[in-house]
């Protein structure tokens, strides 16, 4: 399966890390100075999610994402100025209008939704829409993802058991940073892993290093090719670090130990598929500065187009409510 | 006409616009062999097959959070909660999450998904086979809510309950299923959403209500015009939106209006429907608004001397009725 | 831990579980006659239900029962009469006054409560039960009684995720009798059984045979010892058949094959315990003769008693109320 | 006395009633060493310990479910949802279940927890960090749910909460937190659950208010004020049970009444007062009962423009108040 990322396709899925970063930085930035409401960044799950997104098809799967999922969305296909302007809630925002916080609603290009904040609400959505894929005969994919915080809900619980009684085809993708905000690990289960669960449910459950590109985009090309195949869900838990703060509202260092903040950077995904890249002459390490810069450019172009769009005002207001006539 | 009971009436809509659009499924607890426990869907699991007509696991979340997710991805699922009294793990899935899905993707994303839900008491159902539920979902931006009380309306209301893009919350009173009968005609007609109807013409005084008690008002109507007292009876049929138009003319005429339900009252429709009947009918109103509701206990205890005196009756509605005629 | 099992103890038990049976039928038959609303019936689940209690401390411990669980609540101490009561819905009845359902409500001499129909809530009350023992050092363990049913709700997950990560004194005993009404097992898991879930949660998860005194009462003084020492929560999973339809307004014949139905009383813990309990010489064929008389007398006599009492009127109606002043 | 903040107010409260009580724990999402993300629990577990101070799993069903065994088994559980709009998935534990258990038990169980909730909107919080939730509690019989809106109010009602036997919603308006301060009293003093306080006297039309609302309308009867026109204002403080003397009192006065929520119209507390005062001051109103609400859409949009669009205002608020008192 890995020899089927080749060359081009692996620079593409670092050109969306970088870009990623660059506007998730970028992002935190604005956030600081006043312009940006709130962030939740994806520092640390870069990886994961791009090669997660690389095994996949975006143009028939479906995607349902929670608000860490920056790296996805441009992997689908969103542009950065559009991702930006879900962060300034500026009018035209593509996603909900920018009546929802950044990454929430849906898009009109690509199959990608959430529809709200509330962690773990997702995954029964996600096995209704898998479930109507059965009953057409559709081949599509669905894909969830959800972090650890959100196994502990009764949702998570009855979506894996329903989807595996009826073999849908549905990849639960967890991000497991380690903490719900600043709840660790350890105060939310008594296992070691999310993936054991898995056998209680009747489906594979695997366990990837969500830095590298490679293990996270074998394993979900498996489970893909297992659901269209009939065979019903995979549970991938892809161990990532939460690299920043929960959110641009909070501040991490009052429950992570200091080393452990230190620390994180050798965790970053970055680097670590920089470093791949170049061992395998994908890259030169001048094709990644080169790279990099364009990321900053790019993200540079649509801070200064989006900084002075309005908001959107009360016009459209009702539009799609109740009261719309 | 045929002659038909409100279950029959469900049952028979269900299966109509099954045959008719295939998009239509229903799934919900022992809908399938079971026919549902009160075989609403008695026979379909032979008919449409398992794959539409789904028995799921007991996890109301799931039920309703699967039905979003199928409705989002181009079906028109039909889920059932078993009896109201548990629905109230789903509200997270309803409230939170379907009643948003328009207006928070801009318009980009839809649920047309119908929640069938069995409410109501005087069936013996002690405190957690009785329930009423409605006030949550009338509440609530996004959902509509129908409650209709006879045959006729339950068939019209829920064609076009499945038929409507958004979610809606369609409440059948237990005790009616199989107690309220009547003419349903055999072709396709549908029922507006958010339209009431004035279930009885009158002069002096306006009865709002909905579901089940709307037969115990008409029978009490009936003996108020022999008390020489002239009733309007306004069935309200669907909960959100409210048709105020017809709250509003009804009372601006008769001048006079009580509102009978089976909820309790704190924060309940019969608050908003008195809300608005301040705000449009000052001017015209006689008499003060009167509300005829059980006490603030949880619905309804298992002891049938409690739970027939815990529920409006006929006697109590005629005698708030002369009461209020007499102000 | 068997032997612990004497003589005395055993025909207390299998007594238990002729009364449980004798007034189990004749509720049944009071429903018929349009007596008794509604009832749910024990029969098939006494062996599992003795068997588990008697492994337990009714003066310390605490017991989340549903509405199965007629058996429990005899060997818990409360009285035929008492029970009747509860199924007649007569005033005077010790649960809940009349107001709920047969078998809802609490006691007044057994800690021993059920809240609500609401299938699956009790398991995350029974694991705050738990919390509060903890908390002030006692030595009680929660039972926490549940349907195969049950086991698909996201609270039956929320209660063990949180009973296994603080080492909650808990035992999660279901009983899995193959059916939430109509719908089997093959409906409600991918799973052969709901104990393989147990892992997930990092407890243990012990099958047991639930027409077997011997083996549910181990597995059970096991879970409760390892409780009490402090090491956290098991799950139980006791087998038993559901010998009648779900309740008195059910027909099982609507979705069970017939020679499933006729194959049910080979299932029957009667006389599977009976077997067994003459075969170790606790009991004669004629011990047992008398104490199914006995049994039939109890109920005879408590039918008699409660048949003509009043149900209950107005005036208590708004006691233990918002109303009450 | 020391003038504080109302997170500073339920910060010390809770603080004190755990120091005093040792059956006093705290359980929720991130309370622990991040002390709540609103910062009300901070320090607490260094105070208290991991034992009384619970850093839960997300999972708020169990959160709930788990404070309800803890109270039923002698200890007063104080649950933190982390924001109102994820008490969705525990509305089955609070309504379905602790709200009937005094009931249910025929009262030989209690349940006496407090469930805070920071709710309401105005801080960007979008469709997910903005909701109103008083309804359904509101309307469930069993249930107490208290609004704060000063300091001063926040801390004997939450200690009246924590003492109280029955299960209390405690809502905490999040845009009040930092905002809102003034004195409060270091002494152990409480108010009673259940009693409306006369925020301002006036003679010409009552404003009915709760929570952040309050401020407003006290904003504009300053401005009324000087129009000419004397508002007296209502502080509902508790809506359930609803203090229905004070509000009958007050209108019977006044002759006006105008109602002021941050939350929607339909089927709300707006709806129950309006109704209360259609029961009892029919004969003494001058003009229609008014509402002062947002229009029917999910709160709220995070565009600011249309956040504050949304909000009912000083200037609405003064508006309303001048129409009204010209009727
Ligand atoms: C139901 C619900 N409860 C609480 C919250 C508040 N909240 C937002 S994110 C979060 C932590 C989620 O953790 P996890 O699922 O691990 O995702 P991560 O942020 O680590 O990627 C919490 C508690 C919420 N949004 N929804
Ligand atoms: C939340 C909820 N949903 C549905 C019901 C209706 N209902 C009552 S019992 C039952 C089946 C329960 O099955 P199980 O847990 O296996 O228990 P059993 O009756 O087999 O002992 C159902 C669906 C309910 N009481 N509560
Ligand atoms: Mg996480
Ligand atoms: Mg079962």
């Amino acid at each position: 399966m890995t020899n089927e990322l080749n060359k081009s396709r692996l620079k593409k899925m670092f050109r969306t890390m970088l870009i990623s970063r660059a506007l998730d930085e970028r992002v935190w930035i604005l956030n600081r100075q006043g312009k940006a409401a709130i962030a939740a960044s994806a520092q640390g799950h870069e990886a994961s999610q791009v090669a997660c997104i690389e095994a996949l098809d975006p143009s028939l799967d479906h995607f349902l994402i929670y608000y860490r999922q920056f790296t996805v969305t441009l992997a689908l296909g969103t542009t950065p100025e559009e991702q930006l302007r879900t962060f300034l809630a500026k009018d035209g925002e593509i996603m909900s209008g920018a009546r929802q916080f950044p990454l929430h609603g849906s898009h009109p290009r690509v199959d990608l939704f959430s529809f709200s904040n509330v962690v773990g609400t997702q995954l029964p959505q996600a096995v209704g829409v898998a479930l109507a894929d059965k009953m057409r005969d559709s081949n599509a994919v669905t894909v969830v993802f959800f972090g650890d915080g959100a196994a502990s809900q009764g949702d998570c619980h009855e979506a894996m058991n329903f989807a595996s009684i009826h073999s849908l085809p549905v990849i639960f993708f967890c991000e497991n940073n380690g903490y719900a905000i600043s709840v660790p690990l350890s105060k939310q289960m008594a296992v070691e892993n999310i993936s054991s669960r898995a056998a209680g449910y009747g489906m594979p459950g695997v366990l990837v290093d969500g830095t590298d590109i490679f293990d996270v985009f074998e394993a979900t090309s498996e489970a893909a090719n297992r659901a269209r195949r009939g065979e019903g869900p995979t549970l991938i838990e892809s161990t990532v670090e939460r690299l920043l703060p929960h959110t641009t509202d909070d501040d991490h260092s009052k429950y992570r130990r200091k080393d452990d903040i230190e620390g994180l950077s050798r965790m970053d995904p970055l680097p670590i598929t920089a470093e791949k890249l170049v061992s395998i002459n994908v890259l030169s390490k001048s094709d990644i500065q080169m790279m990099e810069k364009e990321a900053k450019l790019i993200v540079d172009d649509a801070t200064e187009k989006i900084g002075n769009e309005p908001y959107p005002g009360v016009e459209t207001m009702l539009l799609h409510s109740d009261l719309e006539f | 006409m045929p002659i038909v009971s409100v279950i029959e009436a469900v049952r028979d809509t269900i299966r109509s616009e099954m045959k008719q659009n295939p998009s239509v499924f229903i799934l919900g607890e022992d809908i399938g062999a079971r026919g549902g426990v009160f075989l609403a869907t008695d026979g379909f699991v032979e008919l449409f097959g398992p794959e539409r007509v789904i028995d799921t696991p007991l996890a109301e979340s799931s039920i309703c959070g699967i039905a979003i997710g199928s409705a989002v991805n181009g079906m028109r699922p039909i889920a059932e909660i078993q009896f109201a009294d548990f629905v109230w793990p789903a509200v997270n899935q309803i409230v939170g999450e379907a009643s948003k899905i328009r207006y928070g993707t801009y318009g980009k994303k839809i649920c047309p998904m119908t929640i069938r839900i069995p409410y109501g008491g005087g069936v013996r159902g002690g405190l957690y086979h009785s329930q009423s539920i409605e006030v949550i979902f009338s509440h609530t931006p996004g959902l509509k809510v129908v409650a209709p009380a006879t045959a006729y309306d339950a068939s019209g209301l829920l064609r076009s309950a499945i038929r409507d893009d958004d979610p809606v919350i369609f409440l059948e009173h237990k005790k009616t299923y199989r107690l309220v009968k009547g003419e349903v005609p055999s072709d396709d007609y549908t029922i507006p959403l958010g339209k009431a109807e004035i279930k009885r013409e009158g002069e002096d005084l306006t009865v709002i209500t909905y579901g089940l008690m709307l037969h115990y008002v008409l029978q009490s109507a009936v003996e108020c015009e022999k008390l020489g007292i002239s009733v309007e009876v306004v069935d309200l049929r669907t909960l959100r939106p409210i048709d105020r138009e017809t709250i509003v003319k009804s009372v601006s005429k008769t001048g006079r209006a009580l509102i009978v339900q089976e909820d309790t009252a704190a924060v309940s429709i019969s608050s908003e429907v008195s809300a608005i009947i301040s705000e449009e009918c000052f001017f015209d109103l006689d008499a003060p608004i009167m509300r005829l509701t059980p006490l603030e206990i949880p619905p309804m205890p298992f002891s049938p001397i409690q739970e027939s005196e815990y529920l409006p009756s006929k006697q109590k509605i005629t005698s708030a009725v002369s009461k209020l005629s007499s102000i």
